[in-house]
């Protein structure tokens, strides 16, 4: 242990779970150490969010000259994607982002340690460094922010094709491709779907479940689902994946639909993107006799693992939502628990983004779900057209629904699609935080004209008294 | 959570000017939202004739 | 006074401040006519916050092919502003709003009547209408609503010229202008400005006082300015306008500079946005006795006039900023009293945007004046470049700032400049409304990734706890 009383801590993975970690460690008097064995930032900075939003950022640009343009009287000759250069672009943003992470580190005089940790004994760690040497290591506490991995289905004829890509090949193409199966309807394959689909690539989703972006509220899904089909995308629901085939396009999705026909599609590359598992493989969660379930660390509301001075944040803990911003929010809590505070990793106001066109978000409790749990809730809506600002950047495309509690109106849960949705949704979670009422929203002046008006009138709504719309 | 278990409806700014004056919220009467008490109210409470102050638990 | 105990309420106007009044009223029982001697949706509507936004709109996409497009991949040869197209695309949607509230005045059951309302003694009105004829009317209630117009200054040439043009000349031009001069350098003149730069018009800009934008935290106008400066526009600042003289470009504005020497700007369109005024002059307030300051009527927080039953609203009134949610947020104050609930306009949470290239937002105290009124506070601030949303937005141009009360840490106010600012403000009012402290915006959980994350982390930067950034 480090001199001074000081707590030494060391983080395993430099992603927005183990980085953030690290630093709020640090602010708070630990002496730390961050082990990365690829790059800091992880799968968000890299290969994950912010590239994605990369590429949507070009889609949406492209999309709009496209549907937008003419009307709105600007007109140009042609709008070509160079698609090397949306690429160029990406890794150019997650470069000034990956750096601006090895600067913080280094400002809070955090150590770096290049190198792959596995445990061998509980808090015990060894770690390869990219040299091969090996080095024991161990302090007063360890945070496993190892994060997640791309999940492969053991679909027959999968792995030995080549034009079958993850979400990060899929972020790393040289070229655009023409046709694409994208085998999964989940948030990751659904937002490069939007990408690719504005590039110009004929999509094509196959998805096994009778429905799409589970996480979202069924309204929120269904204006999301038909604006993708207006942009020429096709969907296939109930429709599990059988085999992957050969073809001289590039390959062959073979499934089987509603009705039990085989039915095929083929298409240059097939994205693969049927979930995230928990990256612990190669950690020996054994040796360090850490309970975990299928490798998905558990832990409680601490992010303390049933191994006092060990604890787990972000995609590699059981039970929540990968996300970045949740990796972060318990990488706050761990690193506080470990320097002497009291922090609770709470999860009522983790909003739920999905970045296509147009944005949806979503945070708090849904409709279906209070009528799980047996909540007394009323509902107020909003739609998006209703809006003039809405209808200045697309048309008034979406739409707003709050979910309040019957009594007090509380608000329970929001949820949003329509233009910056993934923005307007922090008023959302601000005020599940603040335990505050549809009252609150409605005495609070919305700023004309802005689309967060959708709020206030949602919240009128809710109360049969909306003024912009019928109650 | 008051006595009765009612839940007292607070703004965060109250509830720390309350933990600082010492003043007891459960038998405010807040003039925000809902009954929701404000900073003000904690004010006038704390300022309030001591015989007109609720009993301190 | 109609059957059946129902309140009768004429709104003189119908504008956001009266058609919002009006349709309020009417869900409170009351039997409501407006008045309205030109458009529905008033200022706002057609000459006012959506046109300017609708131009701007199609500017930001200019802007967007030319300063990004080739850097995210999206090329396209060369872009054409088709201008009338602007300007139809402009009239649709100020048609499609304003016919939205005449559906919505219908549904509510609120009579319309065409014409020009004038006072002829105490809570007594004269209606002149479009055919002519004159009727005499009264109501249990009456609301005024007429808003504001484009001030004119006693600038000599200046009325004669005709290339001299207000915001709604300038929202009706049929061509676009090579070069324009706009006088003031208030929020209405910058983002006509903006547009007009970015659809290609050489613009100068000339200020009498020594800064713009005087609602704006001075951090914020110093971004929001360089800005313009790259996108090609010049300023003059301390630079009184002393006559308008005859030009064969157009006009020539002379004004005196700092120095006191003697400087002239020549330009095809001369912009004149110096401010707007009451919009009350005939309406004889004298007749009707209600008291006002050189035409701006007083009211108090109920919206009551002097006279019983005479309500004012909006852009009329006198010490309020001229704003729509602000002249919404009173109409419904002023019905909701008529109507026999209770109810007080309180501005604390009322934002003021600026739709400027990036966008601009404010709300509750700048520090400028905590410091006059001697409050102690603490400042939080982010920089726009260290969010890695907005960096893909726009390069992460912006700035956001906290201030909070120095002992309980309330938030005060909230200052943003940067991409979708004017929508991020709400949650700055909603933590005004509810005395929120920075520990609640600490401990909700903003989304990655979003520019709402700066808001996060400028409440951590208040408390010296940032984690993205130096403290
Ligand atoms: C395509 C895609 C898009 C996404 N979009 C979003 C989005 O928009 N919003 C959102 O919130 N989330 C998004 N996510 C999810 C988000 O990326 C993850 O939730 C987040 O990165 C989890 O953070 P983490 O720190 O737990 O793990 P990771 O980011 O996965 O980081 C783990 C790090 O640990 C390192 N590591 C692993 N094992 C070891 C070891 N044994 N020794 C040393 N180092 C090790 C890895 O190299 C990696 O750098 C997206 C994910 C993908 C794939
Ligand atoms: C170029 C420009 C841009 C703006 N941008 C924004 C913005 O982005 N955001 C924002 O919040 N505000 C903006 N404003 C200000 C906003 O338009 C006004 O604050 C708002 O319209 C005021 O509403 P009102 O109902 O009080 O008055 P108005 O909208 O002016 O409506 C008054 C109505 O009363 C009618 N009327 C007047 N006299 C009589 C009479 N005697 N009899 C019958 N009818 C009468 C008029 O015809 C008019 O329809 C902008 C203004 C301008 C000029």
């Amino acid at each position: 242990a480090p001199a001074g009383g000081k707590k030494s801590v060391i983080v395993i993975g430099g992603g927005p779970g183990g980085y953030v970690a690290a630093i709020r460690a640090a602010q708070l008097g630990a002496e730390v150490t961050v082990v990365e064995k690829q790059y800091l930032g992880g799968t968000c900075l890299n290969v994950g969010c912010i590239p994605t939003k990369c590429l949507l950022h070009s889609a949406e640009l492209v999309e709009q000259i496209k549907t937008q343009g003419k009307d709105i009287g600007v007109e140009v000759e042609g709008v070509k994607v160079n698609f090397p250069q949306v690429i160029a672009h990406k890794n150019a943003i997650s470069k000034q982002l990956t750096s601006g992470v090895a600067g913080l580190l280094k400002m809070n005089k955090v150590k770096k340690v290049d190198g792959t940790a596995k445990f061998t004994g509980e808090k015990q760690l060894e770690v390869t460094k990219a040299d091969g040497s090996k080095e024991t290591m161990t302090a007063d506490a360890i945070i496993v922010a190892t994060g997640s991995v791309n999940a492969q289905p053991p679909i027959p004829g999968l792995k030995e094709n080549p034009n079958c890509i993850d979400s990060t090949g899929a972020l790393s193409l040289e070229k655009l491709p023409q046709t694409m199966v994208v085998i999964g309807g989940g948030v990751i394959g659904l937002e490069l779907a939007c990408a690719y689909a504005a590039f110009g690539t004929k999509i094509t989703v196959v998805e096994a479940m009778d429905h799409m972006l589970p996480m979202l509220d069924g309204d929120l899904t269904k204006i999301g689902v038909a604006h993708m089909k207006k942009m020429g995308m096709d969907f296939h629901l109930e429709c599990p994946v059988q085999s992957v085939e050969s073809s001289p396009v590039g390959a062959k999705v073979v499934c089987k639909d509603k009705s039990g026909k085989t039915v095929s599609f083929e298409a240059e590359k097939v994205l693969v993107a049927i979930g995230r598992k928990a990256n612990t493989a190669g950690l020996d969660l054994a040796a360090g006799k850490i309970d975990n379930d299928k490798g998905r660390i558990l832990v409680n509301d601490k992010m303390e693992t049933n191994v006092p001075g060990v604890y787990a944040i972000g995609d590699c803990v059981f039970g929540h939502a990968q996300l970045a911003h949740t990796a972060s929010a318990m990488g706050e809590v761990a690193s506080e628990n470990i320097c002497g505070l009291e922090a609770q990793y709470c999860e009522k106001t983790n909003p739920t983004c999905v970045y296509m066109e147009p944005e949806a978000a979503s945070v708090g409790l849904t409709e279906e779900q209070c009528k799980a749990q047996g909540i007394a809730y009323k509902v107020g809506k909003f739609p998006m057209s209703a809006n003039g600002k809405a209808l200045i950047l697309n048309g008034g495309e979406g739409l707003v629904k709050i979910i309040a509690g019957a009594e007090y109106g509380e608000i329970l849960g929001m949820h949003i699609i329509g233009p910056r949705a993934t923005d307007l949704i922090a008023e959302g979670a601000l005020a599940i935080e603040g335990e505050m009422t549809l009252d609150e929203i409605v005495d609070t002046i919305h700023s004309h004209p802005t689309v967060t008006e959708t709020m206030r009138e949602a919240a009128l709504n809710a109360e049969k008294r909306a003024i912009h719309t019928k109650n | 959570v008051a006595a009765g278990g009612a839940r007292i409806r607070i703004s965060p700014l109250a509830r720390k000017t309350a933990a600082k004056l010492g003043v007891d919220v459960s038998g405010i009467v807040g003039s925000g939202p809902s009954g929701r008490i404000r900073q003000q109210d904690v004010l006038a409470a704390a300022n309030a004739p001591k015989a007109a102050a609720p009993v301190a638990a």
